[in-house]
């Protein structure tokens, strides 16, 4: 196969299993490998309800990356680009489990959704309970009557920061699923693609995007989203993400708390999002919207695709104390 | 020579051919889930019918309604995506629908189809309409009703049509689900990618059938 | 000015100035900005000796992304790619000073020596006592005879990350010299580069490289290495790069513990790292070397330049006792 | 008209030709260091001229010194990187050398690239040869002592001729300093980015007094 998009890698149709047995080297034992294609923390907390998350690989450090201590306890790693097959979620969802019960937690792509679904189907058969939450945070991806249509993007990693809190806490399934779904109900994001990323087995694009535009409301894998836009400077961009954000059904306003969060979808550098956050912070300060905390990273890639997006989480005195703990883990990580 | 019914070595031979077909228009795959989706269709069906091609040579086969469960199953659980999950479903249910039978004639085709419509529609939730794989195999079940009383090597030409004519109808629709989901009206012109992966996998079997 | 680089920006020539405001943003408070374009701790450990880095902009995280808790003090933040002026070397020197004298810890490029030396000179006249431990680690860039001419590139991390730790525990500037200059003895680098980055004044690349080769050794700026190869697979260049790593002049061997910082120069994406990284542990396992931690990461980078490096820290009992001790910064943060 | 000596007000216009020739010359210096280093040296020196011509501008010139220690601390401060404490060195020793010369002639020009020359050795450590702007500067100092007696508007033609030479020169040298470290064989064949802004100065300097 060609490597037209000049990837260091080996067998182009054998990186994601080569990349998940690289991410379980990068665990340093806190993690082991399980069956195909899982990884699962060592040491869980004894009789708890289990964090299970999981999808396509190839948007590294998400989602297996978020596997740690006060994150998720174990990932179910798919193929690039595609859902986890049912096996491969049962073997993770036997791991995890501790007789309390799992909720699986990932983004709502048809592929994942079905997957999954059939591996709660055959964890039922073995006697694990499981619960589901659904992350569909990006706006751009349906309107606010369809919400169930919604694909889960870079909101997902303050929403599994939270759900992986909880888990360190809670000691029914239901608690934990109640808190996950209510961290998804608080989170909004809106993207934007200027180039885009490859498909490692082909070295193909994954999709066109001529050179003067900006895909706005683009997904992670190139799913057009409200339409293309003539480039604009950073603050011109930063100003339409956030008004897509607030015309969204979340309210946000003057007391506020927020966790917010600028992510880069891949090859774009921390410059740009620093410049990001320079454009979007005054426009948060006059709304008296107060920022507890402040993500600035490339968390929820795909490949060496170009954008940024912007993620809003609201905090409740709950989820705050939530997010006040401390976690670790490959994608991110805080005292 | 043209076959009225199958054996389970034949199935088992049709399905293979069905499988190299899939893996010989793997480009064509992808490029039609790159205009909708995210381009790797092609690769996730190459990757499912290479682990299928492994099972079936590996063992002989017990029953026919073995050898389409059997395809499912590796299907489902090589491919993952939307697809494993789908066309996964499209054989294990069609498997089990004709448990026991002894030739796989144009009644059990039919049969086959109607089951695996369903467990792939109860699955996914998506309706014809929605511009997925069922706009093809949707209309290839309603042909294969119609026919089912012919001899499989003449019931399977209409019904491997009535796919491809799907596939190519389901170019007018708008997408809804799946990976595709916001393109809406962006999506009409280009076909459905498991709509294209239906139809030549109908053709493969008519090649088959009528060879 | 152009904007080939499809640059998510404003003013191609305030690119230094906007992302360092982005950035004292992105500090939630935890920083502040300083004069001209310094970035200093608040509450610092009172009359205790200074951390103080710096270096070009354009390269985030590092180096003022290394400023936090348990790493640097402050940064002395420069134009793009051109070290900080003597005045900003001072006002950030005057700033984290708390009358135990302050630590220069930057990397080893001719700007950056003058600018911190003439910087130094202002300070003394400030009655500010200031010593220097300058960042050479790169293996390719001269000779082990000629170690004094060696770049400074990723190893970097685990330097700041060992100094940083110092600094929270030592009186002396003596003692945190002493510490910082035993990281830089243990730390050695190789990077590869694939593409180049862009300069973002101009959109212009920072070096030109053929599709089918590989930059071996090649420095953060494109400055060439040992020279090219062909492009070849991640087990391979796993393998030449380690092989440059043993032949230099720090022993490895069974039993040695090293820190092993697998990094991406930018768009390589953290699959390929991770793939980088399934490829090198087997070699290191082989020769009976424990890894104590590992990091997978872009910290070091030059815009979206592609390309990988290998850094390694070896940890005496000292260094593995500040390794330990938590940290917490825009660039890296470790429980 | 040719001037054989400059007042103060000509020296400034001088410098702020030098400043508008440098700029015009952004793209060539910054090529040049693409060669060698990380391609940025028109940007700074751009950077650092603009703030030079604003500054001299700003207010009248209190002396000759002055104005040329003012241009150097502009330089150094707004353009950071080497050739920012380079070029600040040079212009803020070269001025320190002249304090209180009524009239900038041929022997204080010889004496200004003297001093500068030598703060800019120690500062950076880098000898004639070594592929830096002091293959440039070095040769302009030569040559400015030997014509030290001369008519500026006759002593600053050869001066600019040897800087010229010194960056031809350039390309056949090693580079050893700055970015470029390790080009080593690879650097020969390009001059020098810092040496390109050291001719492109003098000459400036030779367009405005023979002008
Ligand atoms: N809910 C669904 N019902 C039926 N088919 C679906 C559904 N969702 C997706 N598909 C089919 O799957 C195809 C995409 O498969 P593939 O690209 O392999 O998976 P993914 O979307 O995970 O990348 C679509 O072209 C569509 O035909
Ligand atoms: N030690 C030194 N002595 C004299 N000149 C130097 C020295 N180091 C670098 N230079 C000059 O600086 C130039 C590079 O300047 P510039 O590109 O602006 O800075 P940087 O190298 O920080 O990017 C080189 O071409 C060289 O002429
Ligand atoms: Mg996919
Ligand atoms: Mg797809
Ligand atoms: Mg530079
Ligand atoms: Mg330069």
């Amino acid at each position: 196969m060609s490597n037209a998009a000049k990837k260091i890698i080996n067998n182009p149709t054998a990186c994601a299993d080569e990349l998940f047995e690289g991410l379980v080297l990068a665990y340093d034992g806190k993690a082991k490998r399980v069956g195909k294609r899982s990884i699962v923390m060592n040491d869980l907390r004894p009789d708890a309800p289990a964090l299970l998350v999981g999808g396509g690989a190839g948007h590294e450090p998400i989602y297996h990356g978020l596997v740690g201590k006060g994150m998720a306890d174990g990932a179910a790693v798919g193929d690039i680009f595609a859902a986890p097959p049912p096996d491969i979620v049962l073997e993770a969802t036997q791991a995890v489990s501790r007789g309390k019960g799992v909720l699986y937690l990932y983004g709502n792509y048809a592929g994942d959704v079905m997957n999954f679904d059939i591996g709660a189907e055959l964890a039922a058969d073995e006697g694990i309970e499981v619960k589901t939450v659904i992350i569909a945070d990006d706006v751009c991806s349906a309107a606010v009557g369809e919400k169930h249509k919604r694909r889960g993007v870079a909101g997902l990693v303050p929403i599994v920061k939270l759900a992986g809190a909880a888990a360190t806490v809670v000691d029914s399934l239901g608690e934990l699923a109640r808190i996950a779904q209510k961290a998804c109900d608080m989170t909004r994001s809106v993207g934007v693609s200027t180039k885009p990323g490859s498909i490692p087995a082909s070295g193909a694009p994954t999709f066109e995007l001529a050179d003067d535009v900006i895909g706005l409301g683009m997904g992670i894998h190139g799913e057009k989203g409200v339409g293309l836009i003539p480039m604009c400077t950073a603050d011109e961009l930063a100003g339409k993400i956030l008004d897509l954000l607030f015309a969204d059904d979340l309210p946000l306003g003057a007391g506020d708390e927020i966790i917010f969060f600028v992510n880069s979808l891949g090859s774009t550098h921390m410059m740009e999002l620093l410049i990001m956050l320079r454009a979007a912070r005054p426009i948060l300060d006059a709304k008296g919207i107060k920022v507890h905390q402040t993500i600035v990273d490339n968390i929820v890639t795909c490949q060496e695709m170009a954008g940024v997006s912007f993620s809003i989480t609201k905090l409740d005195a709950e989820l705050k104390k939530l997010w006040d703990l401390p976690c670790e883990s490959v994608g991110y990580t805080k005292l | 020579m043209p076959k009225s019914a199958l054996s389970k070595d034949e199935v088992k031979a049709m399905l293979v051919l069905v499988a190299d077909r899939i893996i010989e228009n793997e480009p064509m795959l992808s490029e039609a889930d790159r205009n909708l989706g995210d381009g790797d269709h092609g690769l996730g069906m190459q990757r499912g019918m290479e682990v299928v091609k492994e099972k079936l040579n590996a063992s002989e086969p017990a029953s026919i309604d073995k050898v389409f469960m059997d395809t499912g199953m590796a299907m489902m659980s090589s491919m993952g995506g939307a697809s494993g999950a789908i066309f996964g479903t499209l054989w294990r249910n069609g498997g089990k629908a004709i448990v026991g039978r002894e030739s796989f004639d144009a009644q059990a085709l039919a049969d086959l189809i109607k089951a695996g419509l369903e467990g792939v529609m109860a699955r996914g939730g998506a309706k014809p309409g929605d511009k997925t794989m069922i706009d093809a195999l949707h209309p290839a079940m309603l042909k294969a009703q119609e026919v089912s009383a012919l001899p499989l090597n003449e019931a399977i030409i209409p019904v491997a049509q009535a796919a491809a004519d799907g596939r190519d109808a389901s170019k007018a629709l708008i997408a809804t689900m799946g990976r595709a989901k916001t393109l809406g009206e962006q999506s009409i012109g280009f076909p459905d990618a498991g709509a294209c992966s239906v139809a030549v996998i109908f053709d493969a079997m008519r090649e088959y059938v009528v060879a």
